[in-house]
């Protein structure tokens, strides 16, 4: 294998452990929702860095163009108008949409083909297209609903979190284009001080529901999201407590080894009943009775 | 589910592995994984600034090449200039578009006329672009250059023609333009300043 | 070809072939479908050209797997239906295992175990056919949780029915004078007489 | 800009109002970000829409478009009369004590001086009262009712909460809250900076918008503080450097002015434009316009530019009146132009009433267009299906097509909206046979020049002796042509104190504008970037990040008109002693000796503060003006009146006098008054705007961006969507009384219909960015449907608030 500059935490499909002695620094992305202003730059510097260009769609009557994620644009704004008390009293809240990078990744776990999804040890898990089979596998594994199958080519796609940049330590696209600064990278401990200072900003201007998206369900994630309303993150998309589905952890965590072993113990068991009790052959007394027939 | 994940999962691993070996006997080679490589290793960076607003954000032009004599440069990828103390990187989705602005299918290619009632381009050289521009514009000149003003004061002022001058155009490109038409005798002369 | 004129006639050429393309697509589902089951079985994609193929032509054989056992249904299902006798088999397999059958019930075409494979199977087969669709995204987008769904159901169902398989096919091999009957559609009397008197006797007016 | 980008950071209280900067200006927003995260700064955003800059706003409040002066008037009443002012600031760096001229008069709308058929005022009662010895008098107790102040209080005293409320739809409360917010920045270490756009300008009372806030700025004490200042964020990459460069119907470069055609004497045009100051020791900086003006025309015209030819004053153009953009087209309509030139401008889709800017196109003789982009001006010949419909057979006009180089294939310097000049490099070759804009026009003049020399004509004097002593005639390169612009002395410059001393040698590069001289002795192309490339080298290029005060200055990055300055009026920013009214803002301060600190010096850098020179020293007056004198067209102070098309019958402020009911000074051609619509037939507010995703036209040619916004909508309230059948995505037609425009429809709860003089008015949103070229989904220019009228002043089309109707497609 070639040498390579992040080292490989987990590879889908593999059983084996990856070289894990070295330590590298967990990185993290995150989204201050309440900087954001959905302009969509991020959106733009994602497509042109990864030299990917979406179709030039519609307006399905909202600000949301494309309209959802799609194999070339791994990162879209969702809008969201809401009214409080008063007619004037507006929030528009915006969301960037995209891959999470969950510590516990469904799609990693899903994925049947090897080293089709891998987990960096800094925490970014990626998609090599080179070893994707197009199953949609990830699909059915991501709790966010973000990997999505290319028309062109049926290899699925998601954000890398630019993984080749911050090979060569850079920042993704995305987090440098942001022009407010609503994204920010950094190791996810830098991150999650970045967020408590936010949201204890955030709770001095009156925002008492500010909080940290960081979900455990998935072993926490290396996208978060700092929200205004951290008590309903459903109000701008986002799953309250998201786990890799219980059907998924089914069917790829124990039940799987499980049937092997059963499968397995089928045909040993075949085999031994065989050797200890033999086979079941025609009885000498039948095929002497049928004999006897065909003499008279 | 969630209490133990972690544990259940490493259970869970040590299942795959533990059953596999046992079963197969051989376990599938890890597959090849790198991290694309870094597509700007040896690029060429110029730095610029973004012509859209003006907020004038400074960006770096990366150039496929080196400068060497018998390579063309290309650009590949714009990206925002950290040093510049107003954009510090970032970009707005503009901005960050600018590759597709340089190598847009619309980029004007080569001097082109559309001919009095015609329904099509055709292509000129330069030169006979430049030419039948400047007779036309001298022949008009001639024709309705005023030089004294009906109460008999000197003018000097050439009122059937007329420049809107860019607002994307450097300072110098702008420099000139003024210096260039203002003394053909030009009032009609304005800017993208307003709209 | 005729060994012994004598020999009964169980499977019609038609019922063979029918078989063995099931089993056939089977076989072939089942060496892509543990290539996808579990990580050691993945190097099993090699015999279908590559992973990517194995992931494109699995489907496709499973629709013809599909399609074909329907009719195996069809023509099998009304010799399938349980009897008393059926449960009084049943209810005495385990001396049959250990090697002993003299205390047997009579049985009929087929035995009680035969006839559980049978509805087994065809319920694995709904299973998977239906699970298949759920899951298959070349041309079909079903909602999450149910594509979900799909996927865990296809795989069990998947062991279950490659367990069912092993049970099947081992008992061909266990029961001498069996897989005959699938080759040439013809068995001895004395193994009908044997192991299907009721059947044997239906055949021979004994 | 005041003051520049970073600096907005130091604001303890922002206001977006006409315009958004998360939009339009999405970078330097940032730096409003920063001042709410680093200062605890609050943001307040006013705007007919809740548009992207209020969703991170602290406070949001609607008003209808073109009643921002009704607003602005409020909050001066608020301030004046709960006593919210900078005393020390007003009174002292304001022209609040100078008493007014007696004959000035406001009756129902109508200043003093009107004219109504010639649609202009007689301005010469808005003036000061001067005294024997030519100086302005005083009152220094405010108290005389002809002072300024007291003038301003009785003016705006009118405009009282409910009248601000009806008038604009703002809710009171909401309205108050923000007076309030406003309020607290009277507090002399307490600033609040404004950042507007297009939203004020393009009114038939842009100007006046902007002055009315400039004068809040001033009774809050906000100008020339860091962190205050009058924000204008302008559109064009370079918009400030053209404008600086003055490439305006009646301007030479540096904001100098084209003599009138009555103006045939060179010594009285240079004097009326070097006003002796009106108060005692005051510098009236624009005494030294004859040392600009005489290095411009050295630099244009070289050893033909003598003391004896008053350095070819007669070779100028000399005008009757100004030729905007919106008179060009007229004119052109009219059939008075035979040519025409759009150099990376798209006016076709950038002018008011489409079909009238293609009608007018079609009289040409010749277009020639040059842009590095198919632009839809240069297809205005061109069927395009609904979105175009012409027979190109009837269009006449011959049309050229010059590609340009874009900025990543040239090298030169553009001005940001900060007044910060930034040197770019080139990265690669014009793309085709493309060559840059300057290279365009100097092949041009020199072909031109041939034809002159060789054929003669018209007047070729200014022609055959342009300064040309470029290497490459056809090919000016930018640093020529900035060396040219900074200017360079023509003989050694002696210090006028000692002759010995030469302090800048012949063929040297000036250091700054004062350097120049009005004997012939010096050249300059624009005195105001006079430094921008010294004899030290090119200062534009400059790349030092450093920032030792942390405002952000940045004082060795690239270079800033005038003189390097980061923030205007900066003398403004400390008291009278000269000490800093905010110590932890420090912009400069006096030591004792001279005035120094973070920034360089707005003022005479060794004046004692206790001599009483003012701090904005462009005045004759030395102070800044709440009284506008007759430099606006429509009053000195500003007054609320209707768009042009208002859903309102008559003005709220003045129901029974016709004559104010729209701005009685702006200019309205003859039929486009009948083109306007009424509320009868176009019963809703419309306005025009830009969005986030895309630029102006441009980006509609942009892959990228036509992704993010690949299609024509506009916007619309929840309510009217009921009222009208219309559901989120329909396509829907807008028309007004000059064309349609067919779109899909955005419904949303972010605009809303306010109760305005007794009724409801809905508006209608409208993204400008789409037309028929492009690779964006095609689309209607928006400007099918603007009204052709300008602002009084400056002639800036009111594409901000007209009327139209709506209909499901």
């Amino acid at each position: 294998m070639a040498l390579q500059s992040l080292d490989i935490k987990q590879r889908s499909a593999t059983t084996t452990p990856s070289p894990s002695e070295r330590q590298t620094v967990e990185v993290a992305k995150l989204i201050d929702t309440t900087r954001c202003i959905g302009c969509k730059a991020c959106q733009v510097a994602c497509m042109e860095w990864n030299d990917i260009r979406d179709e030039i769609g519609s307006v399905d009557g909202t600000y949301n163009n494309p309209t959802d994620l799609t194999s070339a644009s791994w990162t879209v704004m969702r809008f969201y108008e809401k009214e409080n008390s008063s007619p004037f009293d507006l929030e528009w809240l915006i969301r960037k949409d995209g891959c999470m990078h969950c510590a516990d990744p469904g799609c990693l776990k899903a994925c049947p083909a090897p080293g089709a999804i891998v987990q960096y040890a800094n925490g970014i898990v990626d998609f090599h297209q080179e070893n994707c089979i197009g199953c949609g596998y990830c699909i059915t594994g991501c709790p966010f609903n973000v990997p999505r199958i290319s028309k062109k080519d049926s290899k699925a796609y998601k954000c890398t979190l630019c993984s080749d940049r911050v090979a060569v330590g850079m920042e993704p696209a995305c987090v440098k284009t942001c022009p407010t600064g609503a994204i920010m990278f950094g190791s996810k401990e830098q991150m999650t001080e970045q967020a408590e200072h936010r949201i204890g900003e955030l709770k001095g201007r009156g925002h008492g529901k500010a909080g940290l998206y960081d979900p455990a369900g998935v072993g926490g994630t290396h996208v978060m999201y700092v929200l205004k309303d951290a008590d309903d993150p459903t109000q701008i998309g986002l799953p309250a407590s998201p786990t890799i589905s219980a059907l998924v952890s089914v069917w790829k965590g124990f039940a799987k080894p499980l049937a092997t072993l059963a499968m397995a113990g089928v045909a040993l068991g075949s085999l031994f009943h065989y050797v200890t009790k033999g086979p079941n052959e025609v009885s000498k007394e039948i095929e002497d009775e049928i004999e006897k027939e065909d003499a008279q | 589910m969630n209490m133990n994940r972690r544990q259940f999962f490493k259970v869970c691993s040590a299942g795959l592995g533990g059953s596999s070996i046992a079963l197969m006997g051989f376990s599938p080679t890890a597959a090849l994984a790198e991290v694309r490589t870094f597509k700007l290793a040896r690029a060429t960076e110029t730095r610029n600034t973004c012509p859209y607003c003006s907020v004038a954000c400074g960006v770096i032009l990366y150039s496929m090449g080196d400068k060497a004599k018998n390579a063309k440069s290309r650009i590949i990828h714009i990206e925002g200039d950290p040093d510049n103390p107003v954009n510090r990187g970032s970009l707005c989705p503009k901005g960050a578009g600018l590759l597709d602005m340089v190598h847009s299918p619309k980029r004007l290619m080569h001097p082109e006329v559309r001919e009095a009632g015609s329904t099509e381009w055709k292509r000129l050289s330069w030169d006979d672009a430049l030419t039948r521009i400047a007779k036309l514009m001298k022949e008009d000149r001639d024709a309705n250059f005023i030089a004294k003003n009906t109460a008999g004061d000197t003018v000097n002022r050439w009122m059937t023609m007329g420049l809107l001058a860019s607002s994307a155009s450097n300072n110098e490109g702008g420099y000139l333009t003024h210096k260039v038409f203002r003394n053909l005798g030009i009032l009609s002369l304005d800017t993208q300043a307003r709209i | 070809m005729i060994r012994d004129p004598k020999d009964l006639k169980r499977y019609e050429p038609k019922e063979r072939a029918n078989h063995w393309v099931v089993g056939i697509s089977f076989i072939l589902l089942a060496l892509s479908g543990l290539a996808f089951f579990h990580p050691a079985f993945f190097p099993l994609t090699q015999l279908f050209g590559g992973p990517t193929w194995a992931r494109i032509i699995h489907p496709y054989l499973g629709v013809l797997m599909a399609v074909s056992f329907l009719a195996l249904y069809f023509r099998f299902a009304h010799l399938n239906k349980m009897t008393p006798a059926d449960k009084e088999w049943l209810g005495k397999v385990g001396q049959m295992v250990d090697g002993d059958d003299h205390n047997m019930p009579e049985q009929g075409k087929y035995n009680g175990g035969q006839k559980v494979m049978f509805w087994a199977m065809a319920i694995c087969m709904l299973l998977m056919a239906v699970s298949g669709l759920l899951i298959w995204r070349a041309w079909f987008g079903f909602d999450i949780t149910l594509v979900r769904l799909g996927a865990v159901v296809h795989a069990a169902a998947g062991a279950v029915m490659i367990g069912l398989i092993f049970v099947h096919v081992y008992a061909a091999i266990w029961v001498k004078g069996t897989i005959r009957a699938m080759w040439y559609g013809t068995v001895t009397r004395a193994w009908a007489k044997q192991h299907h008197r009721g059947w044997y006797r239906q055949m021979t007016g004994k | 800009m005041t003051n520049h980008w970073v600096d907005i950071k130091n604001a303890d209280l922002v206001i977006i109002m006409g315009g958004n900067a998360a939009e339009a200006h999405v970078c330097g927003f940032k730096w409003v970000v920063e001042a709410k995260e680093k200062r605890g700064a609050k943001l307040v955003v006013v705007d007919p829409r809740f548009n992207r800059s209020a969703a991170v706003s602290d406070y949001y409040a609607p008003i209808r478009s073109g009643t921002d002066i009704a607003f602005l008037g409020g909050v001066i009443n608020f301030l004046v009369t709960n006593d919210k002012i900078h005393h020390d600031y007003v009174k002292n760096y304001t022209d609040s004590t100078f008493l007014v001229h007696e004959g000035f008069s406001f009756e129902d709308g109508i200043f003093s001086g009107y004219n109504a058929e010639k649609r202009s005022y007689d301005k010469s009662t808005w003036n000061y009262q001067l005294g024997a010895d030519g100086y302005v008098l005083t009152d220094p107790t405010m108290e005389s009712p002809n002072c300024v102040f007291q003038q301003m209080k009785k003016h705006y005293s009118r405009y009282t909460p409910d009248v601000v409320s009806n008038i604009t739809g703002t809710p009171k409360d909401r309205f108050l809250h923000i007076c309030e917010m406003i309020a607290a920045t009277a507090a002399a270490n307490k600033t609040m900076t404004i950042l507007y756009a297009l939203g004020w300008t393009q009114h038939s009372v842009g100007s006046q918008n902007i002055r009315t806030m400039a004068m809040i700025q001033l009774l809050l004490g906000n100008m020339g503080m860091a962190g205050g200042g009058i924000n204008a964020l302008r559109g064009h990459s370079n918009v400030q450097g053209i404008t600086d460069m003055c490439l305006l119907t009646t301007n030479l470069p540096g904001y100098m002015t084209l003599p009138n055609e009555k103006e045939q004497d060179f010594t009285a045009y240079l004097a009326k434009r070097s006003p002796k100051p009106l108060r005692p020791n005051q510098m009236s900086y624009w005494q030294n316009y004859p040392k600009f003006h005489v290095s411009l025309m050295k630099a244009w015209y070289g050893k033909a530019a003598t003391k004896e030819n008053n350095f070819c004053f007669d070779w100028l153009p000399k005008f009757d009146k100004g030729y905007d953009v919106l008179h060009m087209f007229e004119r052109m309509h009219n059939g008075q132009m035979n040519g025409f030139i759009a150099q990376g401008f798209n006016p076709l889709a950038a002018v008011p009433n489409t079909k009238k800017v293609a009608d007018a196109l079609a009289q040409l003789k010749f277009l020639v267009v040059i842009d590095p982009l198919a632009t839809d001006t240069s297809e205005f010949w061109r069927p395009a299906g609904e979105f175009n419909e012409v027979d190109p057979a009837k269009v006449q006009t011959t049309v050229f097509r010059l590609p340009a180089a874009c900025f990543a294939e040239e090298e030169g310097s553009y001005t940001n909206s900060g007044r910060v000049l930034q040197w770019h490099w080139k990265s690669a070759d014009p793309i085709g046979e493309s060559k840059s804009d300057g290279d365009i026009v100097a092949s041009l003049f020199v072909k031109l020049r041939e034809l002159y020399a060789k054929d003669g004509g018209a007047f070729p004097e200014p022609i055959l002796n342009l300064n040309w002593a470029y290497k490459h005639a056809d090919e000016p390169s930018p640093e020529e042509l900035a060396k040219e612009f900074n200017g360079k002395a023509l003989v050694d410059l002696v210090d006028p104190k000692d002759p010995t001393k030469v302090l800048v040698k012949a063929g040297e590069q000036v250091p700054s504008f004062a350097f120049l001289r009005d004997d012939g002795s010096t050249s300059c192309g624009n005195w105001l970037y006079s430094g921008s490339w010294t004899q030290a080298g090119n200062m534009m290029a400059r790349r030092d990040t450093s920032d030792p005060s942390g405002l952000g200055q940045t004082l060795n990055w690239g270079f800033a008109w005038p003189v390097n300055r980061r923030i205007l009026y900066n003398r403004a920013s400390a008291d009278l002693a000269g000490k800093p009214w905010d110590k932890s803002r420090t912009v400069i301060a006096w030591d004792g000796q001279k005035w120094g600190g973070n920034d360089v010096p707005d003022f005479k850098g060794n004046e004692p503060p206790e001599n009483g020179m003012g701090p904005f020293i462009m005045n004759p007056e030395g102070v800044a003006r709440l009284f506008a004198l007759g430099r606006m067209a429509e009053g000195p102070f500003s007054e609320h009146y209707e768009p042009f098309e208002s859903p309102l019958e008559v003005n709220p402020m003045h129901p029974n006098n016709p004559l104010a009911r729209t701005n009685p000074a702006a200019r309205v051609f003859k039929g486009d008054m009948e083109q306007f619509g009424t509320a009868k037939d176009f019963p809703y507010v419309a306005t025009t705007y830009r969005l986030a995703e895309h630029y102006h036209f441009w980006t509609k040619n942009v892959p990228l961006n036509a992704i993010v916004q690949p299609e024509q909508f506009v916007e619309i309230g929840e309510e009217l969507a009921k009222e009208k059948g219309i559901v989120a995505g329909d396509k829907v037609v807008v028309r007004s009384n000059r064309g349609k425009i067919k779109a899909v429809a955005v419904v949303t709860k972010r605009i809303r219909g306010l109760d305005v003089a007794g009724k409801k008015v809905h508006t209608i949103g409208i993204p400008l960015h789409w037309g028929f070229v492009g690779v964006a989904k095609p689309g209607y220019l928006t400007n099918k449907l603007t009204p052709y009228v300008g602002d009084a002043n400056v002639q800036t089309p009111e594409f901000k608030a007209f009327l139209v109707n709506i209909e499901k497609a």
